[in-house]
């Protein structure tokens, strides 16, 4: 049921989800037939008088708390790794990370307003607040393979900005900028939805993550706005 | 019936102004029923609405989400568990004659009637109700601007939330010191009744964890009323939006433990009487219903992993969340293996419990990966979540408390209700009730956040729209059934066969020694002696073992 | 709580029930006062967080009059002493010395409550109204709800001293006394916080 | 019903201690520079409401139920204050 994963962390995410599900799954499992088997053991007709103590095969059952705790501090382990690596360290870090070892990353601001996105790019000298910056409505390109740091922030209520594909959602606060960090691997048009209740169109705030191969991305890049015009999206931009 | 006598009273103040418990409990009882059945019927106007989109408008929609959410929190759960089975039961099975404070009994019946009416006024004050969903997460509900629907709605939303917060801390007040200042001679506090010690640490929970929320509801008002901006964020002017969320939250998680408490208390009364076994340790649970109480209170920020709160103190309450399944999995596993040995009665009453208990574990289950911090990004906000709550909450809300319905009618009102409509009903229940949640948690997994007016929009999601459909009718199909429910509640009250036996279950704790219903100051000129631990089913080759008996007194003349 | 019903409770009590160390009444009242202590601390705890992370709190709290304020402290603390005067003369049974000092008390409630109209008026006439900054909206957030909450004391003061003409009941006027304290250690820790720091 | 057991405390000694305790933090935060105040003025005020609370609420004679009722708030309001500070201040300060 999961959408496809298309990015470089969301294996880890997945992982934590189907070892859970898989273990609250059997965990259910033994619950419910136990449960099912009481019933049927112990019915009025076939046990008309109740036993003046628990069957002791019965009273093993307790050990289920045991496998609870054991479940529990696995989960935490798993859960706190993937969070440990790819959230807890500060988009910052790993930008310095990056920044050393090289690869490539570009930086982007999404910015939530009832009820769209606009995506700044720093333009070509990789700095905001100049000439050269440029804004896309309800669209975000950006290319295969390589670091996205995106600031989200919101101009009015919370939003949340959410890439099922990317196993990546994080909430747009008003007053406060955050910066959360991808790599898309895989290429194509992936969606972008909010996640967070915004208001009576809240579930048309939607915008599209295009992940194009690098050298796409290059070319895209000399003329964005005109490649970005044809896009239908910008309808809700203009109706505001 | 003795009593009778010395007590005439007036209709009015007999049975609308009353001051006996018994008659503030049924008032409870059945305000929140009616609100049940509103909260259901607005939860069938828009899941209809998701079914074929275009059926209500976007503000409509938002609107009946809200309410539905609120209606059922604080309408529906909280009234029937804790005002409704709390008073009538609190006073019967601890030997008293009444509360401690009858007129603030009274009194906050008729705060929560107010409550009420104002909720519903707010639904229709032109512009529309509030429609910032339950949580009235600031700045929608504070920026009149960007808010969709009308200040003078949320502004009456918020007065509904405060008085009903304020009527449910009157009772709060009043059971904890009923149950800690007038216990009958003899009821040390570990012979209570399970169901007694839920709500006596479920009002404790209430009680502390809703104040810091009414500090924030004020300013939160303020904010509205005076253009003040705690919460709002405007040029030059810092409110901070994740300060309500918190105060919210710190009041929200412990909340569903102010319902789910009393919920289990009313399993384990029902399964120790319907398996004429006692609980299978009494002692684990008393603690670990303390033990999770108060963990409860460190668990709240795991409803904002992804609200933007300091990674680290994330993984910290990730660690409490997963920690606080322990005491729970303590609480199921011995309500469990209370019915192991046992000789089981399925009577409609032990259905429907062993329903709720069943879909309580499905309920728990998946709470993990929404308390495991790194799934919760995926789920956060999903129908995975929407799929999770109505798992505990419907369970706690619906099922348990038809559970005690069917459980206690006979001591409420004297009556019976019918046994084989009770079976078709707990099954009906059952099957449509999970025909409606189930299917969303695979709706979560596939990614459908909540709150959405239809899935159609989004092209990910267009494919799964059989699902809400199926959804849909089930939904409608389960309303329904409790509409028939409730007709035959009302006929049973007063037309039901009528009840001679104060004990028909043979239950062992002291609410069943008093006839049915039971007389003005609940044991006429008798009272209870405490003799016995609460639950003495299958000792001694005895089925059971009342746990007290009643003496008569000599009143002295006033 | 006028009925026959009440009446009964109280010749029981003693003899049906399990024996606690606390009067029902106070220990309800205990309860009450228990989440009262939230709400105010939550709000208390709301500023104290903004307090650390807002640089010109300082600047905004030189604006308020440390003498009208102090003046309103003594106030205060007069009304707790004699509210505590109170209840020890109604321990001791001198009832007619009770009234004396709840009126006395009730007084300074109303004293308190009109200074701090005076003070308020005077800010808003230099232009300190709450939305102006986040020292001003917690200012008169807090104040506002501490100046209701004397308000009520007052009310509840003045109701036990009508009520002690029927009925001379020392947990009345005690438990009056407990809500005023608590008032009282409130704004002993609003009175730093908007105007001294 | 109330206990009689215990004499009465000096209750119009501490009244005056108190008024000398107001006066302290009032000069305190004259004279003391603004940054280094607000500890000393804090502790003043605790001062100043523990004896309130064990004096004049009778605390100090009250048995271990209620004495629970009033320090159980504290806790929940020292857990909100410290749960919080991570979150809302650095944010704050932007």
């Amino acid at each position: 049921m999961l959408p496809v994963d298309i990015s470089s962390h969301g294996y880890l995410v997945d992982r934590v989800i189907k070892i859970v599900l898989i273990g609250i799954v059997i965990i259910g499992i033994f619950s419910f037939s136990v449960l099912i088997y009481m019933l049927w053991a112990f019915r009025r007709t076939k046990n008309p008088n109740p036993l003046p103590d628990v069957p002791p095969l019965l009273k093993k059952v307790v050990l289920i708390d045991y496998a609870m705790i054991v479940f529990d501090i696995l989960l935490l382990v798993i859960s706190s790794y993937a969070w440990i690596f790819f959230f807890v360290r500060p988009a910052d870090k790993i930008k310095q990370e990056i920044v050393r070892k090289g690869e490539n990353y570009i930086d982007v601001k999404a910015i939530g307003r009832q009820y769209f996105w606009t995506f700044h790019y720093p333009g070509k000298d990789g700095k905001f607040g100049t000439s050269d910056d440029f804004k896309l409505g309800n669209l975000l390109v950006v290319p295969q393979n390589s670091n996205i740091f995106v600031e989200v922030e919101s101009k009015d209520v919370l939003h949340s900005f959410f890439v099922p594909s990317a196993r990546m959602k994080y909430d747009a606060i008003p007053g406060r900028k955050t910066r959360v960090w991808f790599k898309p691997v895989q290429v194509g048009e992936y969606e972008i939805v909010c996640a967070e209740l915004c208001g009576a169109m809240h579930y048309n705030m939607k915008a599209i993550l295009k992940v194009l191969p690098p050298q796409e991305y290059e070319d895209w890049l000399k003329n964005p706005l005109k490649i970005a015009k044809g896009q239908d999206l910008f309808d809700t931009l203009v109706r505001r | 019936m003795t009593e009778e006598h010395a007590h005439e009273q007036s209709f009015i103040s007999k049975y609308v102004f009353s001051k006996d418990h018994k008659t503030i409990g049924k008032q409870y009882l059945i305000t929140g029923i009616f609100m049940a059945i509103f909260g259901g019927v607005l939860a069938g106007l828009f899941r209809t609405n998701l079914a074929s989109p275009g059926f209500l408008t976007h503000e409509q929609y938002n609107a009946l989400v809200t309410y539905h959410g609120a209606i059922m929190f604080f309408w529906v759960a909280m009234p029937i568990l804790l005002g409704g089975f709390g008073n009538i039961l609190i006073p019967l099975m601890i030997g008293a004659r009444d509360m401690a404070f009858p007129t603030l009994n009274m009194l906050s019946y008729w705060t929560f009637f107010v409550s009420t009416v104002v909720l519903i006024l707010s639904m229709f004050v032109p512009g529309g109700g509030f429609s910032g969903g339950w949580t009235i997460y600031p700045p929608l509900s504070a920026n009149p601007e960007v808010f969709m629907g009308s200040q003078l709605g949320t502004v009456l939303f918020l007065l509904a939330v405060a008085l009903e917060f304020a009527s449910m801390l009157m009772g709060g007040v009043n059971f904890i010191t009923t149950i800690f200042v007038m216990r009958v001679k003899g009821l040390s506090f570990m012979k209570l009744p399970i169901f007694i010690w839920m709500e006596l640490i479920a009002s404790l929970l209430f009680l502390f964890s809703v104040t810091p929320l009414i500090a924030g509801a004020i300013m939160l008002l303020l904010d509205i009323l005076l253009g003040t901006h705690f919460f709002r964020v405007e040029a030059q002017k810092v409110g901070d939006p994740v300060l309500w969320q918190h105060l919210f939250w710190f009041f929200g998680h412990p909340e569903v433990y102010v319902i789910l408490f009393p919920a289990l208390g009313i399993l384990y009364e029902v399964f120790t009487t319907y398996s004429r076994r006692p609980v299978f340790s009494y002692k684990t649970v008393v603690y670990s219903t303390i033990v999770a109480g108060v963990l409860s209170f460190i668990v709240w920020a795991h409803h904002q992993f992804v609200a933007g709160i300091n990674p680290i103190s994330a993984m910290a309450f990730s660690l409490t969340t997963i920690l606080i399944s322990i005491p729970f999995s303590m609480q199921l596993v011995v309500l469990g293996l209370t019915i192991a040995g046992g000789s089981i009665r399925f009577t409609p009453a032990f259905i429907f419990g062993i329903s709720a208990f069943a879909m309580f574990v499905i309920g728990g289950l998946t709470g993990l990966p929404l308390g495991a911090v790194a799934a919760d990004i995926y789920f956060h906000d999903t129908y995975f979540v929407v799929a999770h709550f109505h798992y505990t909450v419907f369970t706690i809300a619906v099922l348990s408390t038809i559970s005690g319905i069917y459980h206690w009618f006979p001591k409420m009102f004297g009556r019976k209700i019918n046994e084989t409509f009770g079976k078709i009903h707990a099954f009906l229940t059952l099957v449509f009730y999970n025909g409606f949640a189930f299917p969303a948690f695979f709706l979560g997994l596939a990614g459908h956040p909540r709150r959405y007016y239809t899935a159609l929009e989004l092209g990910y999601l267009r494919k799964y729209q059989w699902v809400h459909e199926f959804m849909t009718i089930s939904a409608i199909l389960l309303i329904a059934t409790q509409i028939v429910f409730l007709f035959v509640f009302f006929y049973s009250i007063f037309a039901g066969k009528e009840e001679k036996e104060p004990n028909p279950w043979k239950s062992t704790t002291l609410e069943w020694l008093t006839p049915s219903p039971p007389p003005h100051l609940n044991w006429g000129s008798y009272v209870p002696v405490v003799e016995n631990e609460p639950y003495e089913y299958a000792k001694n080759g005895r089925d059971f073992i009342p746990q007290g008996r009643l003496v008569e007194i000599k009143k002295k003349e006033v | 709580m006028s009925s026959s019903e009440t009446r009964v409770e109280e010749i029981e009590h003693k003899e049906y029930y399990e024996s606690f160390s606390v009067p029902f009444q106070r220990f309800g009242f205990w309860v009450f006062l228990s989440g009262e202590i939230i709400i105010l601390g939550g709000l208390v705890a709301a500023a104290i967080l903004f307090r650390l992370s807002y640089p010109n709190w300082f600047e905004s709290s030189t604006y308020t009059n440390v003498i009208i304020s102090s003046i309103n402290t003594f106030v205060l603390l007069t009304g707790s002493l004699t509210a505590v005067l109170a209840h020890k003369n109604a321990v001791d049974g001198k009832w007619d010395k009770v009234q004396l000092f709840l009126g006395l008390t009730a007084l300074a409630g109303l004293t308190f409550i009109s200074i701090k109209f005076i003070e308020y008026s005077r800010e808003i006439h230099h232009g300190f109204v709450p939305s102006k900054d986040v020292f001003w909206m917690f200012y008169y957030g807090i104040t506002g709800i501490h100046g209701a909450h004397v308000l009520a004391g007052t009310f509840i003061i003045l109701g036990v001293m009508l009520f002690l003409k029927k009925k001379k009941l020392v947990e009345a006027v005690e438990n009056a006394g407990l809500y005023w304290h608590f008032v009282d250690i409130v704004w002993l820790y609003i009175f730093p916080l908007f105007y001294l720091t | 019903m109330q206990k009689q057991g215990h004499r009465h405390p000096p209750y119009v000694g501490i009244y005056f201690i108190l008024l000398v305790l107001t006066a302290a933090s009032i000069l305190v935060s004259f004279v003391v520079h603004r940054e280094a105040a607000p500890p000393f003025v804090f502790t003043l005020s605790t001062v100043k409401a523990a004896l309130i609370a064990l004096f004049y609420m009778h605390l100090k004679y009250e048995g271990r139920y209620v004495i629970a009722l009033a320090l159980i708030p504290l806790i929940v309001f020292a857990v909100v204050l410290f749960a919080l500070m991570p979150d809302i201040i650095p944010y704050q300060k932007m």
